[in-house]
């Protein structure tokens, strides 16, 4: 086993080998803790680490900083998002050290969705750098200890190096376009430092199939681990929505047949996520799954169960 | 070229002052080839405002060269002098150059400047440069990353492209790393999108400061 | 020449309003900056010359009815007098001025105010001093079908000098041979004269850019980047027919085939027309040819079913009648059904005149014309070469003020199947009738440019190039020494959209000057 | 404001569908004007703001049937300018003016002297109210 590069429990279990499941877990709109009580009474031991989404769809949410403290101090290990819509190199390196003084250890790099899509549509975008910019960043305040700047993570000239050490993480797209570049940008992201990935949810096994196949080939699954992602499919109208109307999400035409000839569309989305789970866990390549049940976070355990996942194994 | 349209009537109708004298000036350059300022908007503009439910002491028209430039609006001194609001249909370079010069009177922009851009046909204008003041296009096939993909990236698409559009606007809007992304194949540079580019100098653009160029070589 | 405008008005009161008060008139007219004199002739129709000679040389401005117009008596009256175009105005008084107004106290009013307007614009026009432009004398065709083949031999004739091109492969007539739609005997006999004319090249499989309209033509680019020059250009693409809608059944080019192959049709065979569109009266022509042919050849029986029956091409009534005593089954239809159960095909209708309904069991073939357009390697050449497209289909707008054969490049016209639904004659007919369009263009005086056209005022233009997207007949250029837009003479049609859309107020039009035109509003 | 209404016509289909309706013996109030311009294309915002702030009630613009314009679509462009030109009016509250666009084919005298004469009616009316 090489040597850890950070302190986080996820880190640990995939190189302990273990099969991981992440979840996510989106923060709420309001100070209401109740409703993070139950996600995080849904996901508690179901998961390995939990994502904590940015402001997703740029919508105005608690902060996954903030987020992340809360669930840290219930027992749960998080993964941060960070996105580069919203803060500049200066925010983001001062809250990556405040995120780290409290205890958070994972960091999902991303571009952040356009804030057009939100609630707040005539904000000024930031975008000072982009996600491959962001990974690149992370890694070099942990293995190179320094700012952005070349400034070294230190309080004064005398004084001793404490940087911040983040398993570093970053999304993956099989399914946008130019389909066939989308290896190139996981190898660039390699490049930059990243050590997980978690892709969109997949819907057309194929192409995701032959997505794996070109990144076992370029080895890259070596370097990075890749988690790929699930949603459980919950209706036909949530199916047939992010065909028509969600950019880089391949849906084929038979699995829309599948889920318009079935009875219970819930069941069938659990069994097809089961499903599945049971293919990306003899894929080459694959070293766990990422649950992303978006307001349905109840829904994980009974699917990590049934996929005798459970229960969570323990870092060593 | 700078890209501008005119605001709706109503809007310059609220900001000029009433029983005025106006003098509407437009410019012959950059905005009358984008059809917004240039000497027939005036006439159409002046018209308006003579027509309108508000009520002027006079409303009078005409179009200098340039009011990007001392040199030409210095030459409408005693159109100016004759009359109380100046109503600039020039880009705001040209608007704050005519309140600069006449401090005495009241400058007023008839337009929205919108965008350094490009005309694609008639009727249609798009955004091609940003002015960032640290151009890549050698390395992006000659495709501005930062104008013409909507999040400003510069290591390649995200995940909303889908088909060669964006997500932010798939139906019109062209995903500008698909478009870079299919000139560096076809001229087989692909390889020029793997380094990882770093962050940006933004100290070049307008987030340094108000940007001034001073050329020694030119200078009196 | 003096400078004072001359109204002149014909009283003859062939309308039904009573004499012009002309003491009156000429009183008020006296204050007019422009109009200087009035005079007005008792049935101007009727030798004004000698009336008219003392105000000869002088810019002159007459009204009267539209028989004067229609008679041609201006263009006499002004070639006695010696006036140029851009010299004298002329108006349709009696019926746009007297006829106009239900008050008679208001005529007076209106004519002054005409006579004002008018007036103004004639004060400030100028005549026309141009020198017609000589033309190329070399012609470039589009198409070597047969359209194409007959105009270049017809134009060879006349010792224009021809290049043909053919984009297809063999370089002559592709299209004819491959489908052997039109007789193979006349085909080649076609070519081969074609081939053996001093005055027709043949440019097989040629690659071609956009048409630029020049003053002494067009410029047409080819593959290898030449830039060749041309007088004029005739458009003579490929016309292909879509298949018929309903499975099994042919389309008219699918029919054809078999009758000139010799092929058999026998059974029952029903034409059914106006399935999706009107007919149009050539192609029920057509079909009458046809099943003369067939029923010539065999014992068929024979039903053509109509939803329109239109009859408009002469001679068609002649053939409805013949096609009628040979035995073929006309039927009027409403409320078709074609029905297919296990291969027992029922055709139910009703006639709307008799109100009958009738039924035709299993057809042995049902015949339905497929739309007919222009083959997608010739609508491609059309956009490439910067010709506009009616419908999506054809290069020839539908506009009663058109001349039939005529592109929106002055000087590039359409022939054969670029104009739509046609039959063998008349593709030879409209090949004959573009040879004498074009030979008209390209008379040894050549054309003299409109009087209405683009000028352009180099001071004021911002080269933004407007007009040049504009224009509706690629008539305005860019003059890259002077970097101004610079207007093809040869080409401008004087419409005005160029003027009217430039943002600098540059481009006025010759004689009718934007100044002019306002002040011209303002007198009415 | 005087009280006229200014014409601005074609000299292709609708000066023939003006004088049709004349033929016709439809007749017009004397307030109406034409003006002829070969190709309604050439009529542009300029020239219908300066007409209407010179004083005109209304600016009709008479051009020939949609698809049958001489100059192709000269017709269909004026059409634009038209419809920006009743924009300007409205946004800068130019009470009691106005600007029209009609095609007419010369076949249709009847309908066009009904058009017009409904402009000058519905002018009458807001003048009252």
């Amino acid at each position: 086993m090489s040597e850890l590069k950070s302190e986080s429990k996820l880190e640990k279990l995939l190189a302990q080998g273990e099969f991981v499941v992440t979840g996510e877990l989106g923060p709420p709109k309001s100070v209401d803790m109740s409703v993070l009580d139950d996600k995080i009474g849904a996901l508690n031991g179901a998961v390995d680490a939990v994502n904590i989404t940015d402001n997703q769809t740029a919508i105005v949410r608690i902060s996954s900083i903030g987020t992340a403290f809360y669930i840290m101090a219930r027992g749960l290990e998080p993964v941060v998002q960070m996105t580069c819509r919203d803060r500049n190199r200066l925010a983001i390196q001062a809250d990556l050290l405040g995120a780290y003084l409290n205890g958070a250890r994972n960091l999902l790099c991303l571009t952040g969705d356009h804030q057009s899509f939100g609630n707040h549509p005539q904000a000024k975008q930031v975008y000072d750098i982009d996600s491959m910019q962001l990974i690149y960043m992370v890694k070099q305040m942990r293995d190179e200890k320094i700012f952005q700047c070349g400034e070294e993570i230190r309080n004064g000239k005398k004084a001793e190096i404490h940087e911040p050490r983040f398993f570093i993480g970053a999304a993956a797209n099989p399914f946008a376009d130019p389909l066939e570049w989308r290896v190139s940008r996981l190898e660039k992201k390699a490049a930059a430092g990243v050590d997980f990935v978690q892709t969109q949810c997949v819907y057309d096994m194929d192409c995701f199939r032959h997505w794996m196949e070109e990144v076992v080939a370029r080895d890259l699954h070596k370097r990075v681990k890749i988690l790929a992602g699930i949603t459980p499919i919950r209706s036909l109208g949530m199916l047939r929505y992010m065909k028509s109307s969600v950019a880089g999400i391949s849906i084929p035409d038979s699995l829309i047949e599948r889920f318009e000839n079935t009875a219970d569309v819930k069941e069938e989305g659990k069994a097809f996520a089961l499903e599945q789970i049971d293919q990306f866990r003899r894929m080459e390549g694959v070293a766990g799954v990422h649950i992303m049940a978006i307001e349905a976070e109840k829904t994980v355990r009974g699917i990590v169960q049934d996929a005798g996942l459970l229960p969570r194994p323990e870092a060593a | 070229m700078i890209v501008a349209e005119q605001k709706p009537i109503n809007m310059i109708l609220d900001m000029l002052p009433e029983n005025k004298r106006v003098l509407v000036v437009g410019c012959d350059t950059c905005v009358t080839v984008c059809l917004a300022g240039g000497e027939k908007e005036v006439k159409v503009l002046t018209a308006a405002l003579r027509m309108a439910k508000k009520e002027f002491a006079e409303v009078r028209g005409l179009s200098i060269e340039r009011q990007c430039d001392g040199e030409f609006i210095g030459e409408i001194r005693e159109q100016v002098a004759r009359s109380d609001v100046v109503l600039s249909m020039a880009c705001g370079a040209g608007v704050q150059m005519m309140s600069d010069f006449y401090p005495d009177k009241a400058v007023l922009p008839a337009l929205n400047t919108l965008f350094m851009g490009s005309n694609e046909g008639a009727g249609y204008w798009l955004e091609r440069c940003l002015g960032c003041g640290d151009c890549v296009l050698d390395l992006t096939a000659g495709i501005c990353p930062r104008t013409r993909c909507s999040k400003g990236l510069m290591n390649g698409p995200c995940g909303g492209s889908e088909n060669g559009k964006c997500e932010v606007d798939p139906e019109n809007l062209d995903c500008g790393w698909n478009l870079i992304y299919q000139r560096l194949k076809s001229l087989n540079r692909l390889d020029t999108m793997m380094p990882i580019r770093p962050p940006q100098d933004w100290s070049k653009s307008h987030d340094g400061g108000p940007r001034r160029l001073i050329r020694e070589d030119v200078k009196l | 020449m003096s400078d004072s405008i001359v109204a002149v008005l014909c009283d003859q009161q062939c309308s039904s309003k009573g004499p012009l008060q002309a003491a009156n008139l000429t009183k008020r007219l006296a204050k007019s900056s422009t109009v200087g004199k009035l005079i007005v002739l008792d049935k101007a129709c009727q030798d004004p010359e000698k009336k008219l000679k003392k105000v000869a040389g002088q810019k002159i401005l007459f009204g009267g009815c539209p028989y004067l117009e229609e008679s041609g008596f201006y263009s006499l009256a002004a070639e006695k007098l010696g006036l140029r175009p851009g010299e004298m105005l002329v108006t349709d008084v009696k019926s746009s001025i007297l006829d106009l107004y239900d008050s008679s106290t208001a005529i007076e009013d209106n004519l002054i105010g005409r006579l004002e307007s008018l007036g103004r614009l004639l004060a400030d026009s100028a005549g026309l001093k141009d020198r017609p432009v000589k033309l190329k004398r070399n012609v470039l065709i589009f198409g070597s079908g047969y359209s194409g083949l007959k105009a270049a031999l017809e134009l060879s004739g006349e010792k224009l000098s021809v290049d043909l091109v053919e984009t297809e492969d063999p370089p002559l007539a592709p299209g004819c041979l491959a489908e052997g739609l039109v007789c193979p005997g006349l085909i080649k006999e076609l070519t081969s004269e074609v081939r053996t004319s001093e005055h027709v090249a043949v440019f097989p499989q040629a690659q071609m850019g956009p048409i630029q309209s020049v003053e002494k033509g067009f410029t047409v680019s080819f593959g290898g980047g030449e830039l060749r020059e041309y007088g004029a250009v005739i458009f003579a693409p490929e016309r292909s027919e879509a298949p018929a809608d309903q499975i099994g059944a042919w389309n008219l080019t699918q029919l054809y085939k078999r009758l000139h192959e010799r092929r058999p049709i026998k059974g029952r065979i029903v034409f059914l027309l106006d399935r999706r569109s009107e007919t149009p009266p050539e192609v029920i022509q057509d079909i009458l040819i046809a099943a003369k042919v067939i029923k010539e050849r065999s014992h068929a029986e024979l039903w053509i079913l109509l939803k329109q029956m239109r009859v408009a091409l002469p001679g068609l009534q002649e053939l409805y009648d013949t096609a009628r005593e040979m035995g073929v089954i006309f039927v009027k239809y409403e409320n078709l059904r074609l029905q297919n159960e296990f291969g027992d095909f029922q055709i139910t209708g009703e006639d709307p005149q008799t109100g009958a309904s009738f039924r035709i069991s299993n057809p042995d073939r049902v015949i339905i014309p497929g739309t007919s357009g222009l083959s997608a390697s010739a609508l491609n050449a059309a956009e490439t070469l910067g010709l506009r497209l009616l419908n999506g289909q054809y290069t020839q707008p539908y506009s009663l003020w058109r001349l039939a054969n005529e592109s929106n490049h002055p000087g590039v016209l359409v022939c054969g199947s670029a104009r739509g639904n046609m039959d063998g004659g008349g593709v030879a007919a409209d090949a004959a009738s573009v040879v004498q369009a074009l030979k008209a263009r390209m008379i040894p005086e050549g054309i003299t440019p409109v009087e209405h056209i683009a000028s352009v005022d180099a001071d004021k233009c911002v080269y933004c190039l407007t007009c040049v997207r504009v224009c509706p007949y690629h008539a305005m250029g860019k003059n890259i020494e002077e970097r101004v837009a610079q207007p093809v003479t040869t080409a401008c049609q004087g419409c005005g959209i160029c003027a009217a859309e430039c943002p600098a107020e540059a481009i006025d039009m010759r004689n009718l000057s934007r100044e002019t035109v306002l002040a011209a509003m303002q007198a009415l | 404001m005087s009280d006229s209404i200014l014409i601005v016509h074609c000299a292709e289909g609708a000066k023939k569908a003006l004088a049709r309706m004349t033929e016709e013996g439809y007749k017009l109030p004397p307030r109406f004007k034409t003006f002829e311009l070969p190709c309604t294309g050439s009529v542009n915002e300029v020239l219908l703001m300066e007409n209407l702030s010179n004083g005109a009630k209304g600016v009709v613009v008479l051009g020939c049937r949609k698809e049958n314009c001489k100059h192709l679509d000269g017709n269909l462009k004026a059409e634009r300018k038209v419809a920006r030109v009743k924009r300007l009016l409205s946004e800068a509250g130019a009470e009691g003016r106005f600007v029209e666009m009609v095609y007419a084919a010369p076949d249709e005298g009847k309908r066009l002297h009904e058009t017009l004469l409904g402009f000058a009616r519905a002018g009458e009316a807001e003048g009252k109210s």
